[in-house]
């Protein structure tokens, strides 16, 4: 109807986003444990279009994960008890990493631990690997020696994880917070204070289920995360919340499937977003996401993506 | 010609009550695909139900490029996808997954199948007869009437034995019980320590858990190899996620899990850890 | 195969539960706020098969809502954001517990206030009113004394509300738990130590949504409270937690659509189980959930609803 | 005979790019339905959507006991909706809400309509025709190609007056203006202070929001009667989640809120308080 879009269509809008000096050239990356550590969906996408890989979350040692069944399907959601199977940081460095170097996109390591010095020596070790872009840190594990309260369940907690990964690293970290709290802004204000470069959220919701024939939890670790287009709505509002209380920039995720989806996240707060469950509906979702932003841009005539970050606090 | 399509319906029709074959046309499918391998198919379109289904490749024609699926309706995917027509689209991903080894041609080669398990067996059944091997086939199904594909194997030039839990036709027992009477009397079937033989056989297998943990107790115990096609609950079935996850044995009296939709879900059986 | 069921046909399963002092001849109830009083529904079911009739939230003083939309759909969900429009306690004495009363049915008036007072008030008001069968106390609302926290966000405060209307009444109190806490069962042990008789939850999710045409929130209110399907995996988990921690009997709602989803909350620990959203879908849900739980006992032959109350917990 | 009825596809077919008319055996809606009442429809089958949505009655044959739904394509319900085929079952509930007053026989009746306002508004111009009063109808679309039912309306024995958007077919602009212009050069119709002649005129419309305000401006200062049928985002469909809120106002002076799906959908426009 007006111009807009036609001169839109003349220079294409700028999707560069920098998330707390992670440089990304558009603002669609992977949810950790959703997209493995790259190569599984490489038959799918060119991974190069990616603006980052957020890879499986990585702990000191090997872990075996969880005894299964590990995931049931809900409504419109999954729950999933995985429990952190990875090879360990060593292994990764060794050999998920080189395989990533292979293509320019900023990764983005997720690392989990059960006690503070955990999380300090992933900090430390993953900052000398090199080809590493950013720490993004899970708050959202059992503290062992605080008698398995989540760190990302209390402020305080989840501020003194934030001060080890960044008293043992250069990187810019990425504080990913756990939905399952009574006010996110508060914890992400003391992340904040802590240093924290930027915000992830949301990670999983704290679900289960029951099987009626077996008369017993689904999952063989009985409770289990919940993740997918049916958390949407408590993500979106997470976002928003999170931008009203802190000035870091978010990487937003929880339910997006589709451009619309990530757009809500955008326009509620976040700098980037992050595809999870809806990879494994579908294998091409992040850069469906991707062309669908693109589009929605141009037809919009907004130039830069940076205009809709936060644009629907008015 | 991507891994991901989506595929028009040729057919897709009721073969028993709350069994369906559903062809579609799928070049890139039928290209590639190798027995034992699957499809993740979506079965709706909406997030309910959220995630794909797995589905094995149950056989393919190369010359019109279409892919049939023989499906059990056990839930709400699978019913979405019994309500497919001709003309619809359905979107699916593979092939994916390792298949079963394809025998060097000297073996004799046994195959072992309960229910729905007959699905991806006969696309192997298929293969093999292409090959020119002849196996032999035991068969389990609840009903006589729910012996899925027993004709079309026969026709192939394979011979085949049928078990059926209510004594409705032939065997009357499990299709373990009826695979292990078979051993004890035939000649051909290696006892253990029967050496040479003992590389001559070989067996594969898909049907429920129980029976395929009978079935590898059996074939462990006559010294036959047995390759069984394993299912777990499936995320992405790529390989990403890590839901799938199989116990298998490690050397040093460990375990380790596998993932059924990449490193299955064909495995060894001896490598599995039943539990 | 078994005779069992032929046992069970003979003598038809007792499905009667006593919840905190509110006798119900079967565990379905009904969610407040989506059942309206009572006549709304009254077209479609026999309202005198119900357990209980749990009605639309009411306050000391009519109110008039928030401003629309107050609904919008999620994926296997909705958000609304009503705002208790209701005519008020002295309305709905004269005008809704009359035609509720021509019914063989316990009623559960469901209580809302901004200050303790409020709640006070009501509890002594309804006390008094006669034909009235317990009391379930919404704390989802927000203390505007305290500067808008929520009462049900913090232990402490659902404490004090549960005692200012325990003191206020003899009639059982059901206390009802928002699901936006860091740990459910410190509120649950909170608010039985203050006296509850039994403990409904969950509340609705907090949520929003935007329209990325508009770039505004969809709520006219911005947030709203999920619920549907889609939170019934926290539900459940919930419930299970509750279960684990008080000795308190607990109404189970959140997402319940069919007798298997009831079922679920009953094995995780439920004494009843409310129909809240279904109702929207399915005007009959709550019937088809009786008939479904009917079956279920016959065809497995237990012989008392009871037996499974918990059952999962093995 | 219950308000909530699983109602068989007679027939369901695209009547112009993007709007289909669904028909629907229902003889206990066609026995109770009025003009201007609405059946809240169940899309699709599992949780996503998750609620049913709002479609009004755009006929009745009360010999066949088949209903008839007209509806754009709006979103994922209505494309759910749009790929049922003869045969299929689809739930329904209602006939909901209040409809149209229907004209007492002596008032000159005036139809205004906008894009798919036309749904309820033929049923209601049905109902006229059987009780032998000829209406004055608008009916604005965005092109000629959207003008739904213009001809079965003239075959009722309506006059018809059409405004399109893009000005494809007849008058070119909005159905309010055509309509404001049509009064100000008709005899009939009352300018304000007309006096007896008040009366004998009375409007009914359906259509997009800003629509229905400016005819509500437009009939207000002409002091002709208007019923509005309004949409609103609905849950229940029964009046018990307050979702479906409408202000309208009271005598003081103030306003309260009325649930569409009940008190409505049509009010009284001069009620509503248009914001
Ligand atoms: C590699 C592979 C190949 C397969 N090939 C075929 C095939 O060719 N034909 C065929 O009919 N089926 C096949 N299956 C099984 C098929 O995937 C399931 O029957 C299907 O996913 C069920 O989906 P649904 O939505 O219909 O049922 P759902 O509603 O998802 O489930 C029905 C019931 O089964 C339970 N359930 C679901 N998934 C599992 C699971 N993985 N393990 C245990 N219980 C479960 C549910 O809890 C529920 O009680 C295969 C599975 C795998 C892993
Ligand atoms: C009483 C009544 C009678 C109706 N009769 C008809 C009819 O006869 N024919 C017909 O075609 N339509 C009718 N409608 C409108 C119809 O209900 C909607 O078009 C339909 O619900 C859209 O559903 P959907 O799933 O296809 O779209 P959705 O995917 O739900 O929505 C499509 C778009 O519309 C927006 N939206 C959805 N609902 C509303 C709303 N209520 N208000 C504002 N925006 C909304 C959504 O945000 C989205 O942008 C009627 C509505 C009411 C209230
Ligand atoms: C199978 C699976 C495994 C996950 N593993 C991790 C993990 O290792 N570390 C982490 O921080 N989050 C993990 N998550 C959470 C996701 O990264 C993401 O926060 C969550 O799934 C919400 O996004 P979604 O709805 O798009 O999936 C996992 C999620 C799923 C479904
Ligand atoms: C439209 C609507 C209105 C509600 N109003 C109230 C209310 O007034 N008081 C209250 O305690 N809960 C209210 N609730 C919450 C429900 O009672 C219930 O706790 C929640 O919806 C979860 O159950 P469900 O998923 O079965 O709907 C409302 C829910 C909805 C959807
Ligand atoms: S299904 Fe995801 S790893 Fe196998
Ligand atoms: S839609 Fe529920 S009251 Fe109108």
């Amino acid at each position: 109807m007006i111009s807009d879009s036609d001169n839109a269509s003349i220079s294409k809008p700028d999707l560069s986003v920098n998330v707390g000096g992670i440089r990304m050239k558009n603002p669609v990356t992977t949810a950790s444990g959703t997209f493995g550590f790259g190569p599984e969906y490489a038959p799918y996408i060119d991974l190069n279009r990616l603006g980052a890989i957020v890879v499986k979350g990585t702990t000191l040692e090997p872990r075996a994960g969880n005894p299964t069944p590990r995931l049931v399907e809900t409504p419109a959601g999954v729950l999933n008890s995985i429990g952190l199977q990875n090879p360990g940081v060593e292994h990764f460095i060794d050999e998920a990493l080189p395989y990533l170097a292979g293509f320019d996109v900023p990764v983005i390591v997720n690392i989990s631990g059960d006690t503070l010095e955990d999380y300090a020596g992933l900090a430390a070790r993953l900052s000398r690997a090199g080809g590493v872009a950013g720490l993004e840190v899970n708050i959202s594990c059992p503290n062992v020696k605080k008698g398995g309260m989540q760190f990302g369940g209390d402020p305080a907690m989840a501020a003194e994880v934030t001060r080890a990964v960044k008293e043992n690293s250069e990187l810019p970290v990425v504080v990913k917070l756990s939905p399952n709290v009574t006010s996110i802004a508060a914890v992400a204000e003391k992340v904040a204070e802590a240093g924290a470069d930027a915000i992830s959220l949301i990670n999983t919701l704290l679900g289960m289920s029951v099987d009626i024939k077996t008369r017993r939890p689904i999952l063989g670790n009985t409770m289990g995360g919940l993740s997918g287009p049916a958390v949407r709505p408590v993500a979106v509002r997470m976002v928003w919340q999170v931008y009203q209380a802190v000035k870091l920039p978010i990487i937003g995720m929880g339910g997006i499937a589709t451009a619309a989806d990530a757009l809500e996240f955008i326009l509620a707060g976040a700098t980037a977003v992050a595809i999870g469950t809806a990879n494994f509906v579908n294998p091409r979702a992040t850069i469906d996401v991707l062309e669908g932003i693109e589009k929605y841009l141009s037809e919009n005539g907004v130039g830069d993506i940076k205009e809709l970050i936060g644009a629907a606090h008015g | 010609m991507s891994l991901v399509t989506d595929a028009k319906v040729i057919q897709n029709k009721q073969v028993i009550p709350g069994y369906y074959r559903m062809d579609l046309a799928a070049p890139s499918v039928t290209e590639r695909a190798r027995p034992g391998q699957f499809l993740h198919v979506r079965c709706g379109s909406t997030h309910d139900p959220l995630l794909r289904r797995p589905i094995s490749i149950n056989a393919v024609d190369r010359r019109t490029g279409e892919v049939s699926l023989l499906y059990r309706v056990a839930g709400r995917g699978t019913s979405l996808l019994a309500g497919h027509r001709s003309g619809d689209m359905v979107s699916i991903v593979g092939p994916l997954g390792r298949g079963f080894t394809i025998p060097e041609g000297n073996e004799k080669v046994i195959v072992v199948s309960g229910g729905i398990g007959i699905a991806p067996l006969y696309f192997f059944l298929q293969e093999l007869a292409g090959l020119g091997i002849k196996a032999t086939v035991f068969q389990g199904a609840a009903t006589s009437q729910q012996v899925l594909l027993g004709n079309e194997i026969k026709e192939l030039g394979h011979s085949v034995f049928i078990a059926t839990d209510d004594g409705t036709r032939d065997f009357h027992g499990s299709v373990t019980t009826l695979f292990e009477n078979y051993l004890q009397n035939s000649d051909f079937a290696p006892g253990p320590g029967a050496g040479e033989n003992l590389i001559m056989n070989k067996s594969y297998a898909c049907g429920p858990h129980g029976m395929l943990r009978k079935l590898s107790e059996i074939t462990a115990r006559w010294g036959i190899p047995c390759e069984v096609s394993l299912e777990e609950r499936m995320g992405c079935g790529v390989g990403a996620c890590l839901s799938c996850a199989c116990k298998v044995k490690t050397g040093d009296g460990g375990s380790v899990y596998h993932r059924v939709c990449v490193e299955g879900p064909v495995f060894q059986s001896g490598e599995v850890s039943w539990e």
